[in-house]
């Protein structure tokens, strides 16, 4: 059945001929995405469904290995976080539980809240009570979505991929909202203010120093990001020109404000009210709440690495990562691993700085909050802006090229043209990757 | 093309616009009438981009759903302000209770 | 039925009953709740029309934000816990029956104008369109056999116009609102003379007016009190200062005076 | 001395002008400053207004020191030593403009070529009379502060004025107001003369006229003295109309009212009227003898244009009349002369200053001064007017019954023989007589004043007599006055100029030569001789008749002879003073100083006899004809005027008759003359009566023809108002309201949709939408 080729969201709806040949090797490997892969295969292992078998059965993979990443994540986070706060506090954290680092412990309570009673205020709006921890989870794990986790390992690719990773993840406000509203209590209800406000607010320092490396980079497209650090690591955003460095701070101080974290928890500030937004929630729909947290913690982290750290590049140039249009091959597939695992590891050490500072400094006010972002953070991130978009037009001037430290290994593969800007928009640097209109989807193997 | 064709976008939007209309109509609550508002505004957007994608609108239709998308905002933002005045004269948000002109 | 039809379905199907569902519930808040679905799901419709720059705005602007300033001010109006004005039926069933005719009235316009006439006809062939696609299609056939099929593909699909067309819309919206129109001016092998004008200056107007009337939006709702003067908290669609916090603050400073 | 003409000429112009404004700045300060600082008791008003006048006097006095003595500014002062040729010297002035310095203070408009200018004229005549008027004006400024004592008080009771209860009004005392207009008429007079040109002393004319109407209704409560000043104003207007009249005729024709030929810095001359007019000295007429030919003053270099300017002989002729008529008026002569008497109504020091010595002798200074503008057939007329004239003052005079009105009298006639002179030809006897007369006669209204004073304010001859034993001195002066208008003296037929005489003998000596002369040349107009000759005898009789029944025989009310005493000596210094001039300013007749003076004014075609006309063949004396004719004419005069003293003192020193003998004499006669030859009534007759006859039926026409017209005009307009009225209500109201009322209720039915309910309209909205829809669907084509 030849069927007129999906045009349009390239992350979701691979367009592609459906043709009766036994997948070989090699097209598993030039496949672009899990569904290429799927369509080829030779069984009606999709019954009547044809090709769309096939793309519910690479959709379902993709979501898959989200939603374990998402479950596993937090599992290690809370432990993580237990044993980070023990050594700060000259503890030793849990031991008993799982062995030698206590490690099946956030496996053990969550089997408990799992166990608990789901209660629910006579006064709450039931409905919306039951309905609101979901929203929260449903975001953050949107959000996921668009990560690249390595060159191509990303369940939709997007070209504003950045952009939508922050729209989505502003959607987690309303969750809480809801639920704090719904919850008939005026601690939660205070705590859902708070939180609404603040995230409405850090929103946008948030953004603004998200932009200075898009930028930079001239792209939102998280595989432009990366690609445009590649190399060694001085190549990384965060070393590339003080601005960028600075605004990583800014950057990562805002995330650290959007998903609440201390010294931001304002939220759910214990010694004022009770618990915050979820004071009413208990068992499962209460580790909801967790699990969005947490999950939003990695998130921001992997944003922060992919705009500042070279995403999964591993600073040490080596052989470059195969990129789309020059062939696909094993040593490529075993590169994308690699990469895979650095950006977690990456990601992973952030949230631990994270961790750190949570467990080091106190708690700020809620004027001190609103103050730091709105007086500091709005207008600090507004001045990088404006000073990195000047910086290569200084460098220009005096050094005669548009960075501090010129980028001679990558230059090799990338073709030429990309280097030197296109004479109608000598402005944007522009990625003949975007041209190609192949890149899809290429779910975590 | 992809089987969805214009119409099918263009009665969505219809869709919202009535709802929107209809919440104009039947709500008392000035928010709940923004909110009407909102969905009259996205339905015509809808339309805009269907436009767009579907005839030679092309890129200006959706220049010009992103102008809408930021004018929905600016239009939120005034007219929550101004509800907020309303509550703050007439302790109530019930729309119904704006009569002052019409004596 | 292929997979754009199906997530048309759901994304439209959501949209539309999200949006009846603000229509038909009482409580403002779940209206909101309804309200965001409604939102979501047209930011779905969007991407499958090619626009994700505008599905990611709509999530960041309308979702994230307006959404919640709504919210805002539900809480900040209500009378009491979870109170909802519920209209007479004197007005609901005028009301509700009328917009029925208005959507009877668009969907028979609608389904009474020739929309494949229109196409892409006034602007660009068919023809041209239809070649593009199939060459998108070839494209993806070309791959596996050799290489330079793939590259003359990469020389055609090279050009702004078909970046608009496949949906990688962001560069080129970014591009006019900064004053150039790629897809007309920046087509492979078009030479034009004169460029078309973009949206620069729409861009800039809107940008004042949108400061102007944030500006007024937080003098509008700004709290008054006496001594409002010598502390102006500006409510903006960014704040998050509640005027409850704006008592306690008052409150506040006033016993410190005292 | 002065170095050079130039300056001479200015000293004398800065003296003057001193002179003239001194008495303005006195007048300004009693107006103003004496008003507001000083009381009504105080004297300061007095003896500023004496200060100022003297000064002027002073100043005046010295101009005359500095004026370069009987020569224009082109002659050597030695002229001026010369004592006996009077005759060669004036044979010296080829000119027809007589020695005079002129000037211009400022130029008030320019049309064109013309000009109006305030200006000066300053010749010997300019200088004689400012002294003259300085000197009596000062004699009258002491006399007055005697004589108008009881005037500085806060309640003076006028006996003479009657509020409506036959009480005397009784008022606040206008001594100051008094000074303020006496120092105001000084300064007017001073101005007239010093004037330069004719409209600058038509202005002055205007001035002295309104000050003399001020100061004859000073006593403004009496109706007697209102109806004076308005008589004297108004009968003063017809000269004055005349006097316009000429001034335009000369100013449409020549094109200057200026006296003096003026050269300005560049060289430029503007010809005077005097210039223009007689030219080398006499009239030159056209071809045709219809008019008279100009003598425009040629630049250096012109040609004489093909035809010169001509003004017609009848236009001329008019022009002079004209101006005689204003003297005519301002002096009393025939047939203005009714004012006058009336004018007595003014105090005393009034009637000496005002109505004798200075204001009334304008109108002869006028003449005089536009000697050379007049046509001989003009000074044919003012010869007659002044015959006329005397005849006329000197017969009243016999019968009047009053001091004043006696002397009015005898002012009227003694102007009349000042007239005949100029109109002779006799340029040097008119003003010559001018001067003595300003002397004696004030004296003689002086002392009368002093009577006035001593009795009480009781004038009427009948009720007086005796009076010299109670009064001296008065008695002394007013001798000396009454022998000097009578002209007695001894005289010296050869040598007429130094007869032993008091002043009015030398000038009525040289007024009766020139008449004689004239009549000898002209036999048709005898007249002019035989009338001033009996006029000199009748002035006699009245003047003597006038002393006696004052200061001798028996007191008539013995009560007025009980309270008379002498008046103080600040009122008898000053007749002193004036005593003295009556006697010795004319000494030596035609040798006199004063004479001599003169002459240096006169035009110089008077000097030689000339015979002139267009109309009637007229010959002129010259100096010589009436040098001839003086001895004859003195002697005359004496004969006629010693008869009359003698039938004065014999009947009424003597009294023969009884007064009531005397009085049924010639009755009709009498009361012909007590009626002032019914001058009054005539005017009544021929002017006030026809004048308010014409008002009687102008007020009839008023009331029967135009004020109905108007009265039916306004009430058709009150009608069509109405008619208005209603179509306005019915129409256009009826409109205007039923369309306000129709969107009234409309809007009334109109707001019944207007609920309030936002959300309705929403729906009206919508449903609107739909309903176009459906229409819009229902009705497309196809």
């Amino acid at each position: 059945m030849a069927k007129p080729p999906i045009k349009g969201w390239t992350g979701l709806a691979p367009g592609i001929g459906v043709k009766g040949r036994l997948v070989s090797l090699s097209t598993v490997l030039a496949a672009q995405t899990l569904y290429d892969v799927f369509k080829e295969l030779p069984v009606p292992f999709w019954g009547p469904l044809g090709s769309l078998g096939a793309f519910f059965a690479a959709a379902g993979l993709h979501a898959a290995l989200l939603i374990a990443l998402f479950g596993i994540l937090p599992l290690f986070y809370i432990w993580l976080e237990r044993k980070v706060s023990a050594r700060i506090q000259d503890r030793l954290g849990p031991t008993r539980v799982g062995g030698r680092f206590g490690w099946l412990q956030t496996l053990a309570d969550g089997i408990k809240l799992i166990q608990k009673e789901d209660l629910a205020p006579d006064v709450a709006d039931r409905w919306l009570f039951g309905i609101a921890p979901f929203l929260a989870v449903a975001a953050s794990f949107t959000a996921l979505v668009a990560i690249p986790f390595a060159d191509g390992w990303v369940a939709a690719q997007s070209n504003c991929g950045l952009f939508l990773v922050l729209a989505i993840l502003s959607l987690e406000v309303i969750g809480i909202i809801l639920a704090g509203y719904s919850s008939g209590s005026k601690w939660a209800l205070f705590g859902a203010m708070r939180e609404a406000a603040q995230m409405v607010s850090y929103e946008i320092p948030l953004a603004l120093s998200a932009l200075i490396p898009v930028v930079v980079v001239g792209s939102l497209d998280f595989a432009d990001l990366v690609a445009a650090q590649q190399g060694p690591f001085w190549n990384w955003l965060f070393f590339r020109d003080p601005f960028t460095c600075l605004s990583f701070f800014i950057f990562f101080t805002a995330a650290t404000a959007s998903v609440k974290r201390a010294p931001f928890d304002l939220a759910e500030a214990e010694s004022e009210l009770v618990a915050g937004f979820h004071t009413e929630y208990s068992g499962l729909r209460w580790s909801f709440f967790f699990l969005a947290e947490y999950a939003s913690m990695f998130t921001v982290s992997a944003l922060a690495v992919l705009l500042y750290f070279g995403g999964w590049s591993t600073g040490l140039n080596l052989e470059p990562i195969s990129v789309a249009g020059t062939g696909f091959t094993v040593e490529g597939y075993l590169l994308n691993l690699i990469g895979c695992v650095v950006f977690i590891v990456k990601a992973c050490v952030l949230v631990t700085v994270q961790m750190w500072v949570r467990w080091t400094l106190p708690r700020l006010r809620i004027d001190q909050v609103m103050t730091t972002c709105l007086k500091y953070l709005v207008p600090i991130s507004c001045v990088l802006l404006f000073a990195a978009a000047l910086w290569p037009l200084m460098l220009l001037k005096v050094l005669n090229r548009t960075q501090l430290f010129p980028r001679s290994t990558v230059a090799a593969v990338i073709p030429n043209e990309v280097l030197t800007p296109e004479p109608k928009l000598n402005v944007i640097t522009i990625d003949p990757r975007q041209l190609a209109p192949t890149p899809e989807s290429e779910g975590p193997q | 093309m992809d089987g969805v064709g214009l119409e099918a976008y263009l009665i969505v939007g219809a869709i919202l616009f009535g709802c929107g209309f209809a919440c104009l109509l039947v709500k008392r609550n000035a928010i709940a009438i923004l909110m009407g508002v909102e969905l009259l505004l996205n339905g015509a957007n809808l339309n805009f981009l269907a436009f767009a994608r579907f005839t030679s609108l092309g890129l200006d239709g959706q220049v010009i759903g992103l102008f809408v998308i930021v004018l929905a905002a600016a239009e939120a933002a005034v007219a929550l302000a101004i509800a907020l005045n309303f509550y703050n004269n007439h302790l109530s948000i019930d729309v119904d209770s704006a009569k002052e002109l019409k004596d | 039925m292929t997979i754009t039809q199906i997530l048309f379905g759901v994304f439209a199907g959501l949209a539309c009953v999200s949006a009846i569902a603000v229509v038909l519930v009482d409580n403002v808040v779940r209206m909101a709740f309804w309200l965001v679905m409604a939102l979501g799901a047209m930011a779905g419709l969007f991407l499958l029309l090619h626009a994700d720059f505008l599905a990611a705005s709509q999530l960041l602007i309308y979702a994230g934000g307006t959404v919640v300033i709504l919210i805002f001010g539900v809480m900040l109006t209500a009378t009491g816990p979870f109170a909802s004005l519920k209209s007479s039926a004197g007005q609901t069933v005028p009301g509700l029956s009328v917009s029925g005719l208005l959507i009877a009235m668009l969907v028979s316009t609608i389904a009474a104008v020739p929309w494949t006439g229109l196409g892409k006809a006034v602007g660009r062939s068919p023809a041209s369109l239809d070649q593009g696609v199939m060459r998108q299609g070839d494209l993806a056939a070309a791959m596996a056999d050799s290489d330079e099929t793939r590259e003359a593909v990469m020389a055609v699909t090279d050009n702004w116009q078909n970046r608009v067309e496949v949906g990688r819309s962001t560069a080129p919206l970014g591009l006019a609102l900064m004053g150039l129109r790629p897809d007309r001016d920046l087509i492979a092998g078009n030479k034009p003379s004169t460029l078309s004008p973009g949206y620069l200056l729409p861009f800039e107007i809107i940008s004042i007016h949108l400061l102007v009337v944030l500006v007024a939006a937080g003098y509008l709702a700004r709290a008054k009190r006496p001594r409002a003067t010598e502390e102006v908290h500006i409510v903006t669609a960014g704040s998050s200062v509640t005027p409850k916090e704006h008592r306690i603050d008052a409150a506040t400073s006033e016993s410190a005076d005292g | 001395m002065p170095e050079t003409a130039e300056t001479s000429h200015l000293i004398v112009r800065n003296l003057l002008t001193a002179a003239w404004l001194l008495p303005l700045a006195a007048f300004i300060a009693q107006v103003y400053a004496v008003e507001c600082w000083s009381n009504r008791l105080s004297r300061a008003s007095g003896l500023l207004g004496c200060a100022a006048i003297g000064g002027s006097l002073v100043l005046s006095l010295l101009a005359v020191a500095f004026f370069p003595s009987g020569s224009g500014s082109a002659h050597t002062a030695d002229d001026g030593s010369n004592h006996a040729a009077v005759d060669a010297e004036h044979e010296a002035h080829p000119s027809a403009t007589p020695a005079a310095l002129a000037g211009r203070y400022y130029t008030l408009a320019r049309f064109g070529d013309s000009r109006l200018e305030l200006g000066w004229y300053v010749d010997s005549l300019t200088l004689v009379l400012f002294v003259v008027i300085g000197l009596i004006a000062s004699c009258v400024h002491v006399f007055s502060l005697g004589y108008l004592d009881d005037e500085r008080t806060e309640d003076y009771r006028d006996e003479h004025a009657h509020a409506g209860d036959e009480q005397p009004v009784s008022r606040a005392g206008r001594f100051h107001l008094f000074f303020a207009y006496l120092s105001l008429f000084c300064f007017s007079m001073f101005g007239l003369v010093l004037a330069g040109n004719l409209l600058q002393v038509f202005a002055f004319w205007e001035l002295v006229g309104f000050c003399s109407y001020l100061l004859i209704g000073f006593y403004r409560e009496r109706p007697s003295a209102v109806r004076a000043a308005n008589k004297a104003i108004l009968v003063n207007r017809v000269g004055d109309f005349g006097f316009l009249i000429g001034l335009a005729v000369l100013w449409t024709s020549v094109g200057t009212l200026q006296f003096a030929t003026e050269v300005d810095s560049k060289g430029v001359t503007a010809s005077g009227l005097f210039e223009q007019v007689r030219g080398d000295g006499q009239l030159e007429l056209s071809d045709d003898s219809k008019s008279v030919v100009l003598q425009r003053h040629l630049e250096a270099g012109d040609e004489p244009a093909p035809t010169r300017p001509t003004i017609a002989y009848t236009l001329f002729v008019l022009a002079g009349l004209g101006i005689v008529a204003g003297s005519i008026g301002k002096s009393a002569q025939f047939p203005l002369q009714t004012w006058l008497p009336d004018a007595m109504e003014g105090p005393t020091p009034v009637s000496a200053l005002v109505h004798s010595a200075t204001m009334v002798a304008a109108g002869v200074y006028l003449v005089a001064r536009c000697y050379p503008l007049l046509a001989p057939e003009v000074l044919l007329v003012v010869a007659y007017v002044g015959a006329a004239t005397l005849f006329i003052g000197a017969t009243i005079a016999l019968t009047a019954t009053e001091l004043k009105q006696v002397l009015a009298f005898s002012t009227i006639s003694q102007l009349g023989y000042m007239m005949l002179a100029l109109g002779v030809g006799g340029w040097g006897a008119g003003v010559f007589h001018l001067s003595t007369h300003a002397f004696f006669k004030s004296l003689l209204f002086l002392s009368a004043g002093s009577v006035i004073l001593a009795c009480h304010h009781e004038q009427r001859l009948d009720r007086l007599g005796g009076l010299r034993h109670r009064l001296p001195w008065t008695a002394a002066a007013m001798l000396i006055g009454t022998l000097a208008v009578t002209g007695v003296g001894i005289p010296n037929p050869w040598a007429p100029g130094y007869s032993l005489a008091l002043s009015g003998f030398h000038s009525k000596d040289m007024v009766l030569a020139s008449a004689l002369a004239f009549v000898r040349l002209n036999p048709l107009h005898s007249l002019l001789y035989l009338v001033p000759l009996a006029g000199a005898g009748i002035t006699a009789v009245y003047m003597f008749r006038l002393w006696l029944k004052v200061f001798v025989g028996r007191p008539a009310d013995q009560h007025v002879f009980e309270h008379a005493k002498e008046s103080p000596p600040v009122v008898l210094i000053p007749l002193a003073v004036l005593a003295f001039f009556s006697v010795f300013s004319a000494v030596g007749g035609e040798s006199s100083w004063l004479y001599r003076g003169l002459v240096t004014s006169e035009p110089a075609f008077v000097a030689a006899s000339s015979t002139s006309s267009a109309i009637w063949p007229i010959t002129h004396p010259g100096h010589e004809e009436i040098h001839a004719a003086h001895g004859a004419a003195g002697l005359m005069v004496w004969l006629v005027a010693m008869a009359g003293a003698g039938i004065a003192i014999w009947i009424f020193g003597y009294q023969p008759f009884s007064a009531d003998e005397l009085r049924a004499t010639f009755p009709r006669l009498r009361q012909f003359l007590l009626d002032r030859w019914r001058f009054d009534a005539l005017y009544d007759l021929a002017v006030v009566q026809p004048v308010l006859r014409i008002s009687r039926q102008a007020i009839a026409i008023d009331r029967t023809v135009i004020d109905p017209l108007l009265h039916g005009a306004s009430r058709l307009l009150v009608q069509l108002a109405g008619w208005g009225r209603r179509i306005d209500e019915l129409l256009v109201d009826g409109a205007v309201v039923g369309i306000g009322a129709w969107t009234w209720r409309s809007g009334e039915r109109l707001r019944r949709l207007q609920s309030g309910q936002l959300r309705q309209y929403v729906l009206w909205l919508g449903l609107s939408v739909v309903v176009l829809f459906g229409v819009v669907t229902w009705m497309r084509p196809g």
